[in-house]
């Protein structure tokens, strides 16, 4: 993706509820880029799920260490890019593949990632040693793009 | 927090409707739990969640649904759900919720729906 | 972009209306200009500014609400305006727009302010 | 939850429309601290004219640079800083606008909206600080905010 563009970068504190300020931040990106107001309630629900994830896994609950969110584009997508610094101490398996047929059933199903498979068009997630890339893409529509 | 949850139990027409409103998250669980269980004690078998006042649900949210879906199921108190937007509609269809509980638009459908199916007319107000 | 200002014009007995829709930016300069401009030449005193579909105004979109009044006030014209919600009202207030132009709570107040106007100065010819 | 301040950064390009997603977050922030409407709109139309200052004249629409926005939640107030890489930082403090320069109009908006407001030169850019105070009630009436005209 040659003409890649980063536009917003945001960090929040990782504390629950914060997820909010990355939903809001991301909701006004995606109304510049003409994104339909259907799409964007698919993605703010992505976004709230992997900042929670980060919030939960990532950074263990209560640590200082921000959860960032970048925000950028490409020639036929909105990127969401949400990562952790891997400070907490339980992982989920995040990097494998999400049961798209069978949603999770019990309270650590991890239900937050099988929602962000179904939202976004193009979900790709990395995990290292210094924290887990949650990448997402929305296709831009077809009147913004040339 | 401005948008914690808060539960109202309200009586209509031989049904217990709950009103939610703030958000659905995990600080929602006491509040919900809470309710759930005034209304079971009030007597109530038959119970509306009406997500009208709710615009923010999430993951951990759904969880605490399930969970008192689940409950609902081994009381054998029927639970139908109204309110939502159709986004939401759509993510409980999704997470596979709607198998457990009816989902109607407004709250008129769902009470209706109960009184047409003879649910909650003998329980005590 | 989805909040490029749109106006629109009504052309009314009494006054010309321009409907305006999404931001009042710099980006709204050359449109607020145009559609005044096209309002002007219809050559009726009262021209009423309908705010009803904007949400967002910052400060370079007020210069240019204020250069079109003063613009108004060289041909003998006047703005009236409407649609403002509470906030933004009171910032005209704050930056004194208000004492350039009347602002009004509904289009209908600022339409009879219009008519009345209008039949005092048909009658103060007689 | 843990107490003590809480930070949230924002960085966005130096091209005009994108205050407003600062202006979102801003509501966002303000909303779960438990703000009235009324205060959100005062800090989001504040916030929008200091990142519009930061993008024209901080950072002269180079849209490579980008305006930092740093919004820290304390007990009983929310403080908002905007960085700019701007070099002119002639940040004097309005004292009476002027209708023809739209910048000293946003100064003298800002000035009336928050509760403190103070513009600084750094070596990196320019800054200006914005604090609003939660008002447990009432509080309306005691913070003093002259205004330009008297009401209609």
């Amino acid at each position: 993706m040659p003409t890649k563009r980063q536009l917003v970068e945001l960090q929040i504190p990782s504390i629950f509820g914060y997820e909010k300020v990355a939903m809001a931040t991301v909701t006004a990106v995606a109304l510049r880029v003409g994104i339909s107001a259907e799409r964007i309630e698919d993605l703010r629900t992505a976004v709230a799920e992997a900042c929670i994830n980060a919030i939960e896994y990532g950074n263990g609950v209560g640590a200082a260490a921000p959860v960032v969110v970048t925000i950028s584009t490409d020639a036929l997508h909105l990127l969401i890019d949400v990562r952790d610094l891997a400070l907490g101490s339980t992982k989920p398996q995040m990097g494998k593949m999400v049961d798209l047929q069978n949603p999770p059933t019990g309270p650590h199903g991890n239900m937050g990632l099988f929602l962000i498979h179904h939202l976004v068009d193009k979900v790709h997630i990395v995990c290292r040693a210094n924290g887990t890339h949650v990448h997402m893409a929305m296709r831009l529509p077809d009147s913004v793009l040339h | 927090m401005a948008q914690e949850l808060k539960v109202g139990v309200r009586h209509s027409a031989a049904v217990t409707v709950l009103d939610l409103h703030g958000d659905v998250t995990m600080f929602a669980e006491s509040e919900l739990t809470r309710a759930y269980h005034q209304a079971i004690d009030d007597g109530a078998r038959a119970l509306v969640l009406n997500f009208a006042g709710t615009d923010y649900i999430n993951s951990a949210g759904i969880a605490i649904i399930i969970s008192l879906l689940t409950e609902a199921r081994t009381g054998a108190v029927t639970l139908v759900i109204c309110g939502l937007s159709t986004h939401y509609q759509k993510i409980f269809r999704m997470v596979g919720l709607t198998q457990y509980a009816e989902v109607y638009d407004t709250e008129d459908l769902a009470v209706q729906e109960l009184k047409n199916r003879g649910i909650g007319e003998s329980a005590p107000v | 972009m989805s909040d490029e200002l749109q106006a629109a014009l009504r052309e009314l007995p009494q006054a010309t209306i321009i409907d305006l829709h999404g931001d009042v930016t710099s980006f709204a300069d050359a449109r607020l200009h145009t559609s005044f401009d096209n309002a002007s030449a219809r050559g009726l005193k009262y021209i009423i500014l309908n705010f009803g579909g904007v949400d967002y105004i910052n400060s370079a979109g007020i210069a240019t609400v204020i250069s079109i009044l003063s613009e108004a006030r060289g041909r003998g014209q006047q703005l009236l305006i409407v649609g403002l919600n509470d906030h933004y009202r009171k910032i005209f207030r704050m930056v004194g727009v208000a004492r350039y132009a009347e602002i009004f709570e509904t289009e209908a107040a600022a339409l009879d302010k219009a008519t009345d106007q209008t039949s005092l100065e048909t009658s103060a010819l007689w | 939850m843990s107490s003590g301040k809480q930070v949230i950064h924002l960085h966005i390009p130096s091209e005009l429309g994108f205050e407003k997603v600062a202006m979102g977050a801003a509501r966002s922030v303000a909303q779960k601290m438990g703000f009235s409407n009324d205060r959100i709109l005062d800090l989001q139309t504040a916030i929008a004219e200091a990142c519009t200052n930061a993008i024209e004249h901080g950072n002269r629409l180079n849209s490579a640079q980008r305006v930092e926005v740093v919004m820290t939640v304390e007990e009983n107030a929310l403080a908002v800083d905007v960085h700019d890489r701007g070099r002119d930082a002639q940040f004097t403090e309005p004292q009476i606008y002027d209708h023809h320069n739209h910048r000293g109009m946003g100064m003298y908006i800002i000035k009336q909206l928050v509760d403190e407001v103070q513009w600084s030169a750094q070596p990196q850019g320019g800054q200006v600080r914005m604090v609003i105070y939660l008002e447990p009630d009432a509080g309306d009436s005691t913070s003093p905010r002259p205004q330009g005209e008297s009401g209609l």
